[in-house]
């Protein structure tokens, strides 16, 4: 037994603690999965891990059920006019692949299903500050996608995710239905927003301070902030477009008087943060799987910290970047374009500081690491599109084309998907216990990666020369690069099946995977392999900060010796 | 490098509206490979010199280096400064149609555009147009939101209903061009095309004097025609003498003050609101006392009024 | 973090009834001003709204308690204010601008 | 599950240290929470000022439509029930249980008050046929958009009355666990929390109340 001087997060003055070294056990007897047993026991259990499971799961039907329409779209894209369904079919494809998508995938991924995971398990704390609310987001989420297939039965939504007035009031798709699950599924995300901010304020183990708060929990936390911050905005938004159709209140129907950018006013405002939602937390994986495979101390720590507060922040004042051909007024333009060139500036240096990050490190090519170098090729082209679209003239020429949709694939699937899929292959063995066949997880890493590019690429080109999104039928120059994306999607769907395959194989057949099969210091995995119910044995004292790798791992096992609540 | 940029953008039509955008799309494409090529290789170049040789190596502590992190934020960031400046100034010329622009009404609806000449003449979802003339389109919507897309001559405008919005360019040489609806309105979208027919300016004159004028004569005729049947007449006069509201002659394009608004140019858009919402802007010296016309006008009618009042210029 | 026993601050019942007593006269105020006194535009607004946020402070600080609350909490409501602010003024920047072909700065 | 020993109360969750981090998380998550509930009304707010700025005299025209009496009247029930949660949560406190659930019940009488004549308001508009939107068919007032004035109208105080229904139902279930007891001088988060949740419900009429009825 030993002693440490830490600084406790509440009151910030230092104090000697009793310490002693805990070293997680190889081969745990007990863990979550074991604790509770039987469905009852999960569907009520406020464990946040087997929550964050829970939305694991969701998050992968939905984005089964968005790839699928995915693939069909890119099948009937094979040949202009009909290849096999008809125009209102397609457009209500495209319609729920965006909505499903951005609503039921995106936006929880990170920060639901693998944020729940390893929030409190980074903070060193038994679970997150109320755990009862989030059971209760996560089946808030449930009635929401109720809500959603209720559209689904009924009509379907042909609006385009956007919900453009007067077209979504027009139209004769379900889209109460689908605004009110988007209502609901938005308390959802707040619920988990607020947990997490209060979780990260108030639980941290002793001695963990601002700058030795792990990145991926700085990116959480600026996450969290954009969810509390903009998704009212978009609660109240579809509650008015739901008045707009039920009662025709008029606001943002033009037969009625009322003003359709205004409308785009609205959406935005929520819909352009919750791109930093989506986002956001990826960078707080790339972070912590970086530091892991190249062994080494973050570049520019608070650099990278910073940017992901900054990112939140500014990401809120450049919304209208999606209206420069709406008819907005020029000086809002002219305003909005300078402020979206402002928000490419800490993407950059992030970039820059993971790159800087890898020189001298011991870098090992696993998985994880696959897809972190993905990330940052296809996210910089992303970014750099990004400028593209942010310059005003060139925006004019682009705005709506697909080289706009190939730019957010970029982003929101090479950006967000490909840092999940990192994330869910690093943190794998730590939820399961079990390690996956590391020769396909590399294969199916590379097949998305060609996938991926082969897909988008071509959309990049297509849209430059002119060819319209949201668009069922197109004019013949433009085939060869549609039939080069829809073989490219393929590549993809094939990539995903591979992952599913030996994900669920590694389930039953899977190794095990050992308390620290990285050999990393963040401190989630400084616990048995699946963790135990609590999280930790002793109640973790940390000393050093999360990318200590100069540091012997003994120094990153210490626990209290005494609990002061005697809950262990 | 030239043909890539040729492959990744439609021929160049109109280089008074896109050549500042093929510089710029050029200039970033540019410049972001060559970054983009740097970070490549760098990632690549580090995981194979640092590659792990032992699970027990050792990796120096390097926490940051704040010169570095000012040098690749400043650098970004005066790129990024050219790169607004250059975007902003291209869109200002995008945003100011020469004044001797030819003017053609636009109403789009679903799924097509009906465009409108001086002389009353309307074509559907073909617009002909004069060769190296600068031409404004002066657009409106009938239902839904659309969006005027030319990729030859890179310009895109939406289209709203209750609103003007306008858009020009310059075709340079006799020829076509493809239009496209850009934003998403319904079942047949990916149909809503047109094309531009360029003519040599003779032809156009040939083209547009062949053209069936429909009854009624030209939009302006049936205009003055319109403001009398409507009564517009019994306050408003059209020679510049005093009635109970401001004359209509010298109207159009003068710098109206107002009692509760400040000042405009008297446009399209204000004629509109002046028609539908009388009280939103009261000329200096008037009372507000006239109704709003809403319900009693169609588009087109508040369109052809426009006609005549622009023919009332001073 | 158990040596953090602060002690939760008890506002007296003089203190709540003053506040409250406030509130009711600043009501009055308000409407009085509104209703029997003409005060030209645009300051009709910018009193109504100011005794508006007078109260509104009253209340955020005295009954919600933020004036002996730890500061993050006053924080949390003053950002929320600042990005409704922003809210509002970024959109106006359009809707009162759209006359303007050219950004007049 | 951990096991509480006899230093930790009951109502102190296993996740954290003592009663002191549980009741500071607790008000920290409801302070977050608020922040949601500003901007959510931020939005109405929005469309309030943007019309506003377009049509200004027909806010002016239209206000007359409401009254100022009952609206003033409205405004002072609803300060005083923020008054008496205040004084509820000082009662618990100080272990005043008595007059926690006098309090309480004050609150929650003023609160249905403030429906009551919100109720007459609303159903005397109905008369004139102001309704919201497209069944707007009053005549009375001479302007192309009255129809959305009252949209914002019935948008903004029809989602407060609904925050007001709410809190009814909150105080309520905060009362029958002060009357089972469930609270003292160690233990009032809830009572707390509510109370936060209710002055902001009165914030938000704060400003509603000159927005809509005092524009001359």
């Amino acid at each position: 037994m030993s002693t440490a001087e830490v600084t406790p997060a509440e009151t910030g003055t230092k104090k000697t603690l009793k310490v002693k070294r805990y070293k997680p056990s190889e081969d745990p007897k007990n863990t979550y999965l074991t604790d509770e047993k039987g469905l009852w026991a999960w569907m009520t259990t406020v464990d946040h891990k087997k929550i964050g499971l829970m939305y694991l799961g969701s998050v992968t039907f939905f984005f089964l059920l968005g790839g699928v329409l995915a693939l069909l779209l890119r099948t009937e894209l094979l040949t202009p006019a009909k290849t096999f369904i008809e125009a209102d079919t397609y457009n209500q494809f495209f319609t729920l692949h965006g909505a499903i998508m951005v609503f039921f995938v995106l936006i929880p991924s990170i920060p639901a299903a693998l944020g729940n995971f390893v929030l409190p398990m980074q903070l060193g704390a038994k679970d997150v500050a109320f755990p009862r609310l989030n059971l209760a987001s996560f089946y808030i989420y449930v009635i929401g996608a109720i809500f959603t297939f209720i559209a689904l039965a009924n009509n379907g939504l042909d609006t385009g995710w956007t919900f453009y007035t007067p077209y979504s009031t027009e139209s004769s798709s379900s889209v109460i239905w689908v605004t009110l699950g988007v209502f609901i599924l938005g308390f959802s995300s707040i619920l988990t927003g607020t947990n997490f901010i209060a979780t990260i304020h108030k639980l941290r183990a002793p001695g963990i301070t601002w700058g030795k708060l792990p990145l991926n929990l700085w990116a959480l936390y600026a996450t969290s902030i954009i969810q509390v911050l903009a998704t009212p905005v978009l609660a109240i938004t579809v509650l008015l477009l739901t008045m707009e159709r039920t009662l025709g209140i008029g606001i943002f129907d033009p037969a009625l008087g009322g003003d359709p950018v205004l409308f785009q006013h609205f959406f935005w405002f929520y819909s352009h943060p919750a791109v930093y939602i989506m986002i956001v937390p990826a960078f707080g994986i790339i972070s912590e799987v970086i530091t892991t495979f190249s062994k080494k101390h973050i570049f520019g720590y608070w650099a990278i910290a910073l940017s992901s507060l900054a990112i939140a922040f500014i990401g809120f004042l450049v919304w209208g970047h999606h209206m420069f051909t709406s008819g907005q007024s020029a000086v809002a333009t002219t305003v909005f374009s300078f402020l979206t060139f402002l928000v490419g500036i800490p993407t950059g240096i992030k970039i820059l500081n993971w790159v800087a990050t890898l020189y001298k490190g011991s870098i090992e090519m696993k998985t994880p690491m696959i897809y972190v170098f993905s990330f940052l090729f296809i996210f910089s082209i992303g970014g750099f599109t990004g400028i593209m679209l942010g310059a005003l003239s060139a925006d004019i020429h682009l705005h709506d084309t697909y080289y706009v949709v190939a730019h957010f694939h970029y982003v929101m699937m090479g950006g967000t998907l490909i840092s999940f899929l990192a994330g869910l292959h690093y943190w794998w063995p730590k939820m399961t216990g079990k390690m996956y066949n590391e020769f396909q997880a590399k294969v199916g890493a590379v097949l998305i990666f060609i996938g991926f590019n082969t897909t988008f690429l071509p959309q990049f080109i297509m849209g430059s020369q002119g060819m319209p999104r949201r668009y069922y039928n197109y004019i013949d120059q433009f085939t060869i690069f549609h039939q080069t994306s829809t073989i490219g999607s393929y590549i993809l769907g094939v990539g995903f099946l591979l992952i599913a395959y030996y994900l669920a194989k590694s389930l039953i057949k899977g190794e095990k995977a050992g308390s620290n099969p990285w050999g990393s210091r963040g401190l989630e995995w400084q616990s048995t392999s699946p963790p135990d119910f609590h999280n930790f044995d002793h109640t973790p004292v940390v000393i050093n900060g999360p990318y200590d790798y100069h540091k012997p791992i003994e120094e990153f096992q210490l626990g209290l010796a005494k609990s002061e609540n005697d809950h262990h | 490098m030239g043909s890539l940029f040729d492959f990744m953008l439609p021929e160049l039509k109109s280089p008074m509206t896109g050549a500042s955008t093929d510089a710029l799309m050029a200039f970033i494409h540019i410049v972001s490979f060559i970054i983009l090529a740097g970070v490549t290789i760098a990632m690549i170049y580090f995981a194979i010199k640092y590659k792990r040789r032992s699970d027990d190596d050792k990796t120096p502590l390097i926490t940051h280096n704040n010169k570095l992190e000012v040098t690749w934020s400043v650098i970004p960031l005066l790129l990024v400064f050219i790169v607004f400046g250059w975007g902003y100034k291209g869109w200002l010329n995008l945003q100011t149609p020469p004044d001797n622009a030819y003017e053609i009404q636009v109403s789009a609806y679903k799924w097509g555009w009906t465009f409108s000449y001086e002389n009353g003449a309307q074509v559907g979802n073909e617009v002909h147009v004069p060769a190296g003339r600068p031409v404004k389109l002066v657009m409106q919507s009938q239902d839904v939101l659309h969006s005027f897309f030319v990729p030859d001559y890179r310009i895109k405008q939406d289209v709203l209903p209750n609103r003007y919005t306008s858009v020009w360019f310059q075709a340079e040489e006799p020829g076509e061009s493809q239009v496209f609806c850009t934003e998403y309105c319904g079942t047949s979208h990916s149909d809503m095309l047109a094309k531009v027919i360029v003519h040599t300016p003779e032809e156009f004159d040939t083209w547009l004097s062949q053209q069936n004028t429909g009854g009624g004569g030209t939009p302006a005729e049936r205009g003055e025609n319109l403001i009398s049947v409507q009564g517009c007449v019994t306050c408003h006069s059209q020679d510049g003498s005093e009635l109970i509201g401001p004359s209509f002659q010298g109207l159009w394009g003068s710098e109206r003050n107002f009692e509760n608004a400040g000042s405009v140019t008297a446009d399209e858009n204000y004629i509109r609101e002046s028609i539908l919402e009388p009280s939103a802007k009261i000329v200096e010296g008037y009372q507000n006392q006239m109704v709003s016309y809403e319900g009693r006008l169609s588009d087109d009618d508040i369109s052809d009024i426009i006609e005549y009042i622009k023919t009332l210029e001073e | 973090m158990s040596e953090h026993n602060h002690e939760h601050h008890i506002s007296t019942a003089g203190q709540l009834w003053a506040v409250g007593t406030a509130l009711f006269i600043l009501t009055i105020i308000t409407v009085v001003f509104a209703k029997f006194v003409a005060i030209p535009p645009p300051f009709d607004v910018i009193t109504a709204i100011s005794i508006a946020l007078v109260k509104a402070f009253l209340v955020a600080a005295f009954f919600m308690n933020l004036y002996w609350d730890v500061k993050f909490n006053a924080m949390l409501l003053i950002m929320a204010v600042a990005f409704f602010i922003l809210m509002i003024s970024i959109t106006l920047l359009d809707t009162l601008y759209r006359n303007d072909v050219v950004p007049s700065f | 599950m951990a096991n509480h020993s006899t230093s930790t109360p009951t109502h102190v969750h296993h996740h954290f240290v003592d009663g002191d981090q549980q009741f500071d998380t607790a008000k920290l998550g409801m302070w977050i929470f608020l922040v949601n509930e500003i901007l959510f009304f931020g939005g109405l707010f929005c469309a309030y000022i943007v019309y506003r700025a377009w049509y200004p005299e027909l806010f002016q025209m239209a206000a007359l439509e409401l009254n100022t009496f009952w609206g003033a009247v409205n405004t002072v029930v609803l300060i005083g029930s923020s008054l008496t949660v205040a004084m509820a949560i000082r009662s618990a406190q100080k272990d005043q249980m008595k007059g926690l659930k006098i309090n309480l019940l004050i609150t929650i009488a003023l609160a249905v008050v403030f429906m009551v004549i919100k109720g007459f308001e609303y159903s005397h508009k109905f008369h004139l046929g102001i309704f919201p939107g497209e069944f707007y068919t009053y005549e009375g007032l001479e302007h192309p958009k009255a129809a959305i004035f009252f949209s914002i109208y019935y948008m903004l105080t029809g989602v407060h009355a609904l925050h007001v229904l709410i809190g009814i139902g909150l105080i309520y279930w905060i009362y029958l666990r002060a009357k089972r007891g469930e609270f003292s001088s160690d233990y009032y988060t809830p009572v707390e929390i509510t109370g936060l949740y209710w002055h902001l419900v009165d914030l938000i009429w704060i400003f509603l109340f000159p927005l809509l009825y005092l524009i001359e």
